[in-house]
Parts: C-alpha cells; structure tokens; sequence
C-alpha cells in the first residue's frame, strides 16, 4: 500500500525533511509506518500523530492511500 | 460560522465587525459577545523575542478548529463563532488568534469562547517558533494550561 | 484603567482600539485580550422589546465601578482595563456594556474579564426599563446568574 | 442633622419623587431614615440601601450630611 508521511515542526527540522512517500506490503500500525520511514531514530516520546487529518493512537492501522503525519506538541494561540 | 487561517496581519476588531454586520440573522438575537485575542508579545520565558514563525498543518487546522467549534455549540446554546489564527511570519504587537462567540445569555459565551480557546491551545496543529534578540531560534516546547 | 459612562451609542470596538493604542505602555506587553461586550436584545421573557430606558446613580455608579475593576486587579496580574457603559435611552441592537482586560497570560484575562461583568451586573447601580411593543413599560427586577 | 435621601428607578416612580432632604435631631439608622421620610409605607423587602455611594445595611448609623440612597436590585449591565 501507498502512505504518505509527514513531518511538521521541530520534528520536521530534526528529521531534515517534510515528507516520505512509502511502498509497503501487508497492514501496518502508525507505530511501524514510523519505524519504516525512520529505522534509525524512535519516535520522540510527546509526539502526536494523525492519520487523513484526525488524532489517532500509534496502535491504529493505516489503509491504502493514507496521509499519516508526526508532530510535535501544538503551541498555537 | 467561520473559521480562517491568515497569512497576513490582521485587525481582530475589524474582522469581528465585519463578520458580526454580515450576519443579519443576529441582528436583535445576541446580548452577550465574548472576544478573546492572543497578540504577540516581545518577551517569553525570560528573553526578548523579535519575531515569530508559525506553523501549521494545511488541511488539518482548519477540520481541528471546526471540529472545536462543534464541540463548543453542542455544549452551549450559541448564535454564532468566528475564529482568525494567523500563520507566518509574525512581530511583536501583532494579533496571533481571536475567537468571537454571540450568544443570547453572558455566561454561555464566556464559557464556550474559554473552551475554544483551550482547545485550540491544545489540539489545533500550530507550531511557534521564536526568534529572541540574541538572534537564537527556539521552538515553544507546550502551551501552558489556561484554566490554572 | 478607564471607566466611562457613556449618554450616546457607542462602538465597543473602536473604544477598545482606541484605547488599546493610547496605552503606550501596554504594547508588546500584552499576550491576551479578553473582551465582552452586552448588547440589547429585541426579545426578552418571551416579549418583543422595542426600546430600553437605563438609569444610573450619578457618582455611586462609578465609584462602584473602579472598586470591582480594582478588586479584579487585587485579584489576577491585569496590564489594563476599559469598561463602557450605557446610559440613557437605548434601541435593540445597540451595545449597553463593553468590558476588556488585557493580561500577559490569557487565563487571568478570561478570569478578571468575567469578574468584572458578574460584579457590575449585581453591584454597579444602573436599572433597565425595557418598552415592549404592546406599548408596555416594565422594570427589569433582577440579573441572571451568569456563572450557572 | 440633614439628610439628604435619594431614590431610584421602580422605587422612585412607584414613591413619585426622586428625594427628600431631611432635618432630624439624634442619631439614626438607614432604616429609621426610610421611616422618618416615608411613615406610611415599608421599605420593600429586596431595596439596596447605599450611605454616601456606598452599600450599608439597614442598620447602619448615619451622620450629619449624609447622601442616603434607595433603591431596587441592579439590573445594568
């Protein structure tokens, strides 16, 4: 399945880049889409993530043609 | 209702004024008016701050502050809500949100405009980055908790 | 701080601006503005109101007003505050009250803005006769509650 | 002393005056004040009481000069 993955913020910074298209088989958690994309670093802890738009939990599935994306806490306001 | 990102400066008061007389439906129906705006300020955490980038989620923010807004009047009988949150490159002095509430009784707008707010602060995908006057850039970490 | 009573229509947000641009000392200060502004409903306990008559006391009513804006400011750190309020012979649609606090942190704006708006509603002496269209005149006899 | 008493909205149009100004010998309290200025009716129940624009109880003493104020529950705002 296609996912797109984005970064946004510090996380975006540190990564150095905004954004990973992925090609892979089988389901996957939001937890292996980020251990796919980033096999070398973990997730930092107080990271937030969403699929399509909306909060999810890094134990949720993601389907062909997601959006998945990783932030850091929101600071807006 | 309405809810705008703004890549440019804005004038609250004026966009509440405007929004307020292009909706002939309350004209009569709201007694009560809460207005809330965030503005930048030119210290944070102890340093002088000269400028500010804030960043956000295209596509996201907005279904967040809607799905806010919901939420808001599902709780509390309200006329009608506006909320401008600017993005980009932003100065001290310059407004950073204003959420606007109508309702027909005070305490339902106090309420719904706070909830708003807070929820906002903790759930609408923003991201500020100071630039302080020793010319270092930081990321804010977490918003504080606007009920304590 | 400034307390005005007010005999004309006035705008709310132009007096918040106004102000806000005359306190030279507040810019960059400042990170939240709350501000509620009352306004004249056409309806009111299921009659349609025309008109509106608001008596004040001379003297008492702004005395009254600068203890609550003080108590507000003994209470939560508060930069500044602006209260309006009309007097005199008001139509539907036209603002009886303007309340704005500006505060470094919105929390204590949110706090001290409905302070003052509970307090002015039970201390301040003024007193509504609202005119109902079936030629009615009738002495509003007690506020609302506006924390419930 | 004189007194100078004032009345406000409903009160004043149900009492058809906006004031009295009082000469009594002694002291008084707010109450005996209202009595003094209106024999033949009762101070209604929910009436607010002010003693040179200040809020007092009924009885509170008042003095030679004083500004003493009736008036309904508060309704501005």
């Amino acid at each position: 399945m296609s996912i797109r993955v984005r970064y946004f913020a510090s996380l975006k910074e540190s990564l150095g880049r905004s954004e990973d298209n992925l090609e892979i088989d089988g389901l996957a958690t939001v937890n292996e889409i980020w251990r796919y994309a980033n096999p070398d670093k973990a997730l930092p802890d107080n990271c937030l993530a969403a699929v399509n738009m909306a909060y999810v939990n890094l134990i949720d599935t993601v389907k062909d043609g997601d959006e998945v994306a990783f932030f850091p806490p929101v600071t807006g306001g | 209702m309405n809810i705008k990102i703004s890549l440019e400066a804005f004038d609250p008061m004026r966009e509440v004024q405007i929004y307020q007389h292009s909706s002939k439906e309350m004209a009569g129906k709201f007694g009560a008016t809460s207005i809330f705006i965030g503005t930048m300020r030119d210290f944070n955490e102890g340093n002088d701050v000269i400028g500010m980038t804030l960043e956000h989620y295209p596509g996201m923010t907005e279904k967040q502050l809607e799905k806010i807004v919901a939420e808001a009047t599902s709780q509390w009988p309200v006329l009608d809500v506006l909320v401008v949150h600017r993005v980009g490159d932003i100065l001290p002095n310059e407004p950073i949100v204003v959420v606007a509430v109508w309702t027909s009784h005070r305490g339902n707008a106090f309420d719904a405009s706070r909830y708003i707010m807070e929820a906002l602060k903790t759930k609408a995908p923003f991201w500020k980055k100071e630039l302080l006057k020793s010319d270092v850039e930081r990321w804010l970490v977490k918003n504080t908790d606007g009920y304590l």
